[in-house]
């Protein structure tokens, strides 16, 4: 078998595996709302309720996508000389791993393998950040590694703290979530005070918080563009999944007015220091990673106007805006091949030379910054509500103020990259199927909830609400 | 008497990892350190009487003061790198932050944290303390190197911590996270070579190709 | 209590389909002319053109229709992004490009603004639905309602194009292809006017006479602005523009008199206001969209949109001459057509609120009305020159000379949107009992009677005369005389060859203005001699240009500042590991130390 | 009936006052050079002149379209019909249907000098361009006031013995001097190329369009003498006696108006928006007095 059909088979079976654990995931889904029953498993390891369920769904949808747009993406990177057909395996098998961590993570119970766990997505995507073996993709995923790591270190912290005032004050001596969180009434909130600090900190550096995210442009833009797309879809949400668990077990001792104030907190700076990047960024990939950070700030202010409605609208935002990025950075990876470059100021009529991925990210940029009939209008909209709901007034109009200014830039450079003249020497090019599929796939998600909350997704969301609040 | 011995020297060791001006001397300040943790734990099993505390001890030898100094010293062996750490704070500043951390760590332990049972809080003071000493290596050491030792010394306070206020983590978990220091080493290790081959330096200080 | 899915759908009350009709009279004759102005364009062009076309002018349609805050912001949105598509139509074209991310960057702004003042409400009534916000509003603080009124305010006069507000207005309106141009000044625009009347009056209202007074004196702003800077362009599709701003400000006074007496008691003359506003509101979309359809079918003939190179098109393009000419006409409120009887209703408005107010309040109609008569005479200037110098004459430039008609369906188009400017100023009678039904269901009072007597009478009996009259002049003067015609060349005073060199250009016969409004156009000029020797000066060249205040000193001071804040926070990010590790202490440290806030 | 008979009393005496409106122009005429010490011609030559222009050829620019042949008819029927408007105006008694017709007036008016500008534009001759930009000019800037002062009128009534009135007269009439192309602001008897306005518009004309843009310019300038005298004492003479002193202040304002061209110089072009401008801040005031009930 020659090498080229090797690549492509391990592309394909990659495919028909993620297919496969969508398809599991949408029935369990299912099977799990029907029920609505919290599920514990081999022996207490697992542990799934809908919080888990909703980011299994997230993490399923947006792996799904990339392992359709692998294929091509590696194919053509391959074809170009970039990759050694050697290596397009190791990117498969790395891809695998990654995504393996990922899933697991929200499916375990013990609140330390979780944080293992956690540790191993960055110790495996360090790989994939540095893949191309040059010196900024190296130093990205040094930082990358280091920054991260540090951040989780205090995360460990702070799970000591919990597991210091779950042993002395409740008696729990486990880390099992399930276990902690029955105890939890008793916990010592002063302690818990200090350890969602730690919690917020530590595990928001992994979710690209500001002033803690800069690792995350520098990842984002030197990772293979799938994998930029996984890393911004999903791996900062399953760090966020980890903070959420430790705001639940705060709940019953401090409330979720400390924890919701500590998001708002995080998220008003992530979304003022996003913006100001955002404008005055060159690179395609470092602006979309910016957007991320904005992104997640919006995550972090719904859950922060939690009480009001927020969490549910954070965590569509949260889906919506790992689908929507995913698209983004699958389209950022046709440009970047198409003009050799990651400087926007050198793309220019991007929908002339590459009419259906330009279209795409014309319209997923569009997608991104909130405008009907796209997703994160709905989500966005729904985390302002929440905002004026709550009363939240000064800080409801600097959010306006700076998703004004992340849409100004955003717009200002993306309409010059897909819009203009191309340059005169370029031809135009064909998008290969397996892009085109992954951006099919993922639009109709897009669209899809843009339109309409499918019922059971509905109902998920708000299990998850209610989980949460401790409702 | 014993653990004040332990914490004494753990705390003593962890100031001379701030005035190591050199990769090797780190390196080796880290094993002592080490030492001490694992001395500690081996305090805490003794007294407590749990067999766990003995695995997990032994593991604290093997990889801490063993396997982890022996890697990271095969690595300034293999790339040749200079011995200097390439000190951004020189070391009596560095001693005195040092010593600011201790008192910040103290305040912590008793206006934060309230503990009252003074071995506990003596521990947790201590690991704290460690902790922001690792932090404080790994920003202002240039060498990649440094910002490793820095961040294992950060985990050395944090198993500290947890034996001196937790009484040290279930064992599946203790164990459990092990593996990830080790793991995280190797792959780290990895990473320092990939540096090196590229850079021909392993100074993170001046890998500052990616801004803004 | 709360939900954010609306019971109330949709809200078709006279008000909604007033703005349905003038969106419906725009949009079918624009979209008509679109077959000829689109005939080239590729197969692939012409159906996103069509569907583009479609959605926004349906999208128009639901916002006017909507029933509650969530569907007409969601409407709005699509509303703006279909604009937006349809403005980089050309997108090859950085200038194509950079005038859409203007208009899209102001309106998301403005439309920010909507979204916080809705919010607001729906915090207050529990519900999006008009019905409940209605009676939540005897809820409300004060402050909030005066807040709401001002975030809506900016919001929606962002959309429409009010001074100071308007800066996008004169770049997306000219790039976007003229039956776009013609549907966005036309329509577009106005449906911001609707969103002002929708919550200000019917559902804010009657607030305090302040808002009032606020909208008068925007309105006053915007039309001078608005007319000074059409005086100065030179671009015929920017100058359409500039008016667009004019007539908004002008369509402003009518609302904001309305505002201005419904709370001091005077409804009747509050629901004139309405009907004036109303009644130059359809007016403005039927000659504005005429005279860019006009303008399009100039660029589609010639590529030209200076008007100093046109002239003489009169008589290549004699349809589209007259086309303009009964558009012009009836923006510069020229007896019998449209504008006029508009215009006319808004000074009776100002006439009966003279009469009726006290103090204060008099004085500051009396102010509206000079800024009107200001804006009339400038207006009419404004459009002497562009028709004079773009249709009369001589052509100025070979593409002038070889202009070509319009081709049928553009013809078509311009013809029911000429009729409708006349029917709409002779059949005013007609027009008029309709549009007071409105103003009665929005005020909840009849206007001032009487002068609609003298509004229906007139306008036919202008234009009778003038019929009547001109074609007695003209028979008598083609059979009753025996004197004769010569044909010979223009007075030339002399010289020997006159030709269209010497004629006077737009910029000369604008120069007036520009010295009468220098304090505010602040005009500059560059010269630059080339010389042979100090005697012979070989090429002379001339410019001038006038200051652009608010992008000059608002809006680019305000882009640069932004800007270079951002740049500055560059610097927080400089590479540096030891930097980065060290932020998450900081922030760690921080925390810790005020955890107490939290 | 009553209708009817008014519209014929209208229609009558728009007929007499447009055949004496070239008679006023010769009283201005007369009355400025017996003050030069002039013979001058007679009264009546104006209507000699029309007469003799109605007998013409008439020497056509090449360039022209038919703007040029309508603009002529446009212009007589806008003043003729301004005439018959204003003479549908109860003077002292300000109905909204009367205030409504004395805008309209004023937009007939605007219809007229929209059509000669044109005309000025679509020789292309440079002169024309010149008079038409300018005539839009000034009349721009004359519009305000006589809006403002015509609010006044409304309120005042025309009673002379008021400050609001005194003040608006004063106003109106130099917007009316700009409007008639009188001095300081225009001059008709001048056809030096640089300073005319009014002139340089037409200059194309001849034969019997001149002569009827000629009619029409005596028309408006009746018209806008018949506004300024509602200004004069109207409610002190009472309706019967108006028409018969009507006469008398048309002669007046026409001598005045004369005395005025006479003692003045003619002012630059933006010297005129300097004295437009004053005229309009004149018709605020009065405005502010008549909000006061002064």
């Amino acid at each position: 078998m020659s090498k080229a059909r090797k690549i492509k088979l391990w592309g394909i079976i990659n495919v028909i595996g993620y297919a496969l654990l969508l398809t599991a995931c949408i029935l369990f889904t299912k099977n799990f709302l029907a029920t609505g029953s919290v599920a514990v498993a081999l022996w207490g390891w697992l542990y799934v309720d809908s919080l888990s369920v909703f980011f299994l769904l997230t993490t399923s949808v947006v792996c799904f996508a990339a392992s359709i747009y692998s294929i091509g993406y590696i194919d053509a990177e391959v074809e170009a000389g970039k990759i050694s057909p050697r290596k397009a395996i190791v990117y498969f098998q790395l891809f695998n791993l990654f995504s393996l961590t990922m899933l697991i993570v929200p499916l375990l119970n013990n609140l330390a393998f979780v944080w293992i766990a956690i540790e191993m997505t960055t110790l495996v995507s360090a790989f994939l950040v540095g893949f191309h073996n040059v010196k900024e993709s190296i130093e990205a995923a040094w930082k990358y590694i280091i920054i991260c790591s540090v951040g989780i270190t205090f995360a460990l912290l702070g799970i000591i703290f919990f597991y210091y005032t779950s042993s002395q004050n409740a008696g729990v001596k486990s880390l099992d979530w399930s276990n902690m969180f029955s105890g939890s009434g008793m916990f010592d909130p002063k302690v818990v005070r200090l350890a969602l600090i730690f919690i917020l900190v530590g595990y928001g550096t992994k979710a690209g918080l500001a002033p803690m995210h800069n690792w995350l442009p520098d990842a984002h833009s030197q990772a293979l563009s799938p994998i930029s797309g996984l890393l911004s879809g999903v791996l900062i949400k399953i760090s966020l999944y980890a903070i959420l668990r430790f705001v639940m077990l705060a709940n019953l001792s401090v409330g979720y007015a400390y924890s919701a104030k500590l998001f708002i907190f995080f998220g008003l700076f992530s979304i003022a220091l996003a913006g100001a990047f955002i404008l005055v960024q060159k690179d395609l990939k470092r602006l979309l990673a910016y957007s991320s950070v904005e992104n997640i700030g919006l995550v972090s202010l719904g859950l922060g106007f939690g009480p009001f409605g927020g969490v549910f609208a954070g965590l569509l935002q949260a889906f919506n805006h790992a689908v929507t990025k995913a698209l983004m950075f699958f389209c950022a990876g046709e440009a970047v091949r198409t003009y050799h470059t990651n400087n926007m100021n050198e793309m220019r009529g991007m929908i002339k030379l590459m009419p259906f991925a330009g279209t795409a990210m014309f319209l997923g940029f569009f997608a991104l910054v909130g405008m009907p009939p796209f997703s994160i209008f709905i989500s966005k909209l729904s985390i302002l509500i929440a905002a004026f709901h709550g009363g939240y007034y000064f800080i409801a109009a600097f959010m306006l103020i700076f998703i004004a200014l992340a849409f100004a830039g955003l717009l200002y450079h993306m309409s010059r990259m897909i819009l203009g003249d191309a340059p005169k020497a370029m031809k135009a090019r064909k998008e290969s199927l397996s892009a085109k599929t992954a951006f099919i796939f993922l639009g109709v998600f897009i669209l899809g909830l843009g339109l309409m909350i499918p019922q059971p997704f509905f109902n998920l969301l708000v299990n998850c609400q209610q989980l949460i609040l401790g409702k | 008497m014993t653990l004040a011995f332990i914490l004494s020297g753990f705390l003593v060791v962890t100031f001379v990892l701030v005035i190591c001006k050199r990769i090797t001397a780190l390196i080796r300040a880290f094993r002592i350190e080490s030492v001490f943790l694992f001395l500690y734990t081996l305090y805490m099993g003794i007294t407590q009487r749990h067999a766990d505390l003995f695995i997990v001890c032994g593991l604290i030898f093997a990889l801490k003061a063993v396997i982890i100094p022996f890697v990271l010293l095969r690595i300034t062996r293999r790339i040749n790198v200079e011995e200097d750490l390439g000190l951004l704070v020189n070391p009596q500043l560095s001693m005195v932050i040092a010593l600011i951390f201790a008192y910040l760590s103290y305040l912590f332990a008793h206006k934060a944290m309230s503990l009252v049972n003074l071995a506990e809080s003596a521990a947790f003071i201590v690991s704290i303390t460690a902790v922001c000493i690792g932090f404080f290596i790994m920003v202002s050491r240039m060498k990649a190197l440094g910002q490793i030792i820095g961040l294992l010394v950060m985990e050395n306070g944090i198993f500290l911590a947890a034996g001196s206020i937790a009484g040290g983590m279930p064992f599946f978990i203790e164990i459990a996270l092990f593996f990830d220091v080790f793991v995280f080493v190797v792959i780290v290790e990895v990473f320092v070579y990939k540096v090196n081959r590229l850079f021909t330096h392993i100074d993170t200080s001046k890998m500052k190709s990616l801004k803004g | 209590m709360f939900s954010i899915f609306p019971k109330q759908l949709f809200l078709v009350d006279p008000l909604a389909v007033f703005f349905l009709i003038v969106i419906g009279l725009v949009c079918v004759p624009s979209a008509i002319f679109s077959i000829g102005y689109m005939k080239e364009e590729s197969r692939r062009k012409k159906a996103i053109g069509w569907s583009l076309l479609v959605i926004f002018a349906l999208s128009m349609c639901l916002v006017v229709t909507a029933g509650n805050l969530f569907s007409f912001l969601v409407f709005w949105e699509i509303m703006s992004l279909a604009s937006y598509f349809l403005v980089v139509s050309d997108f090859k074209h950085e200038k194509s490009v950079s005038a859409g991310t203007i208009y899209l960057i102001m309106t998301h702004a403005g439309t920010a603004c909507i979204m916080a003042a809705f919010f607001m409400l729906y915090n207050y009534a529990g519900s999006f639905d008009y019905n409940a916000l209605k009676e939540a509003i005897t809820r409300l603080p004060a402050n909030f309602i005066n807040i709401i009124f001002l975030l809506l305010f900016i919001g929606f006069a962002t959309k429409a194009g009010v001074v100071p507000f308007h800066i996008w207005l004169p770049y997306a309106h000219p790039q976007a292809p003229s039956h776009i141009s013609s549907i966005m000044s036309g329509v577009m625009i106005k449906i911001a006017i609707y969103g002002m009347i929708r919550f200000f009056i019917t559902i804010l209202g009657p607030g305090p006479a302040w808002w009032g007074a606020f909208i008068l004196t925007f309105g006053i702003i915007s039309c001078l602005v608005g007319v000074i800077y059409a005086l100065m362009e030179h671009d015929l599709k920017k100058l359409l523009a500039y008016h667009s701003v004019e007539n908004i400000g002008i369509i402003l006074l009518g609302v904001g008199t309305a505002m201005f007496f419904w709370p001091l008691g005077i409804a009747p003359v509050a629901a004139l206001g309405i009907c004036a506003g109303l009644y130059h509101l359809v007016n403005h979309a039927l000659f504005k969209g005429l005279l860019f359809l006009c303008s399009g079918s100039v660029y589609k003939a010639t590529g030209l949109r200076d008007i100093e190179k046109m002239g003489g098109l009169i008589k290549v393009m004699p349809a589209t001459a007259l086309f303009f000419l009964i558009g012009a006409m009836g923006i510069s409120a020229l007896p019998p057509l449209n504008g006029f009887v508009s215009e006319w209703i808004t000074f009776q408005a100002f006439f009966a609120g003279i009469m009726q107010a006290q103090g204060g309040a008099k004085f500051f109609m009396i102010l509206s009305t000079a800024a009107l008569a200001l804006t009339g005479g400038l207006a009419a200037a404004c459009f002497v020159k562009a028709f004079g110098i773009s249709f009369l004459a001589m052509p100025r430039s070979a593409r002038a000379k070889e202009a070509k008609e319009a081709g049928f369906s553009m013809k078509a188009g311009m013809v029911i949107m000429s009729g409708c400017v006349i029917m709409f100023g002779i059949g005013a009678g007609f027009i008029i009992p309709p549009i007071m039904n409105i103003s009665r269901g929005v005020i909840g009072a009849d206007s001032v009677r009487g002068s609609f007597y003298m509004v229906s009478v007139l306008p036919p009996l202008i234009a009778g005369v003038l019929i009547v009259s001109g074609a007695a002049l003209f028979l008598w003067f083609k059979f009753g005389m025996r004197t004769k015609q010569v044909s010979y060349n223009t007075w030339d005073c002399g010289y020997y060859r006159t030709d269209s060199r010497n004629e006077y250009t737009a910029t000369a016969f604008s120069k007036p203005f520009r010295i009468a409004f220098s304090f505010f156009l602040l005009p500059y000029r560059k010269t630059e001699k080339i010389r042979d020797s100090f005697y012979h000066v070989r090429k002379f060249t001339y410019e001038t240009h006038t200051t652009m205040i608010f992008k000059n000193y608002f809006y680019e001071p305000l882009a640069r500042l932004v800007y270079s804040a951002a740049f500055k926070m560059r610097k927080l990010q400089p590479g540096s590991i030891h930097l980065y590790i060290f932020y998450i202490f900081i922030t760690l440290a921080g925390l810790l130390a005020f955890a107490s806030l939290f | 009936m009553t209708t009817l008979s008014g519209i014929i009393f209208i229609i009558g005496k728009a007929f007499l006052l447009a055949l004496a409106a070239p008679f006023v122009s010769g009283i201005i005429r007369k009355t400025k050079n017996c003050m030069r010490m002039r013979r001058g011609q007679g009264l009546f030559q104006f209507y000699f002149d029309i007469r003799k222009l109605f007998s013409k050829d008439e020497v056509i620019s090449k360039n022209v379209s038919w703007i040029f042949f309508a603009a002529p008819a446009v212009v007589f029927t806008a003043s003729v019909l301004a005439l018959l408007m204003i003479l549908m105006v109860q003077p002292g008694s300000f109905t909204s249907d009367g205030m409504a017709i004395l805008i309209a007036v004023f937009f007939v008016f605007g219809l007229a000098r929209f059509f000669l500008a044109l005309a000025g534009l679509d020789a292309g001759s440079s002169f024309g361009g010149m008079g038409s930009s300018r005539e839009m000019f000034i009349s721009s800037f004359a519009e305000p006031a006589i809006f403002i002062t015509a609010f006044v009128l409304c309120v005042s009534g025309g009673n002379s013995f008021k400050v609001s009135n005194l003040l608006a007269l004063f106003s109106v009439s130099m917007a009316v001097i700009a409007e008639t192309s009188r001095i300081p602001v225009d001059n008709k008897e001048t056809h030096l190329e640089l300073t005319m306005i009014h002139e340089a518009m037409v200059l194309e004309y001849s034969g019997r369009s001149l002569a009827l843009i000629e009619l029409a310019s005596h028309i408006k300038q009746i018209v806008f003498f018949t506004i300024l005298s509602w200004y004069i004492f109207t409610p002190q003479v009472p309706g019967i006696y108006a028409w018969a002193i009507f006469p008398a202040k048309i002669a007046a304002i026409s001598i005045i108006v004369a005395f005025v061209e006479i003692s003045l110089a003619k002012m630059r072009l933006f010297r005129a928006v300097d004295f437009l401008s004053f005229s309009f801040f004149i018709a605020l005031v009065a405005s502010i007095a008549a909000s006061l009930g002064l």
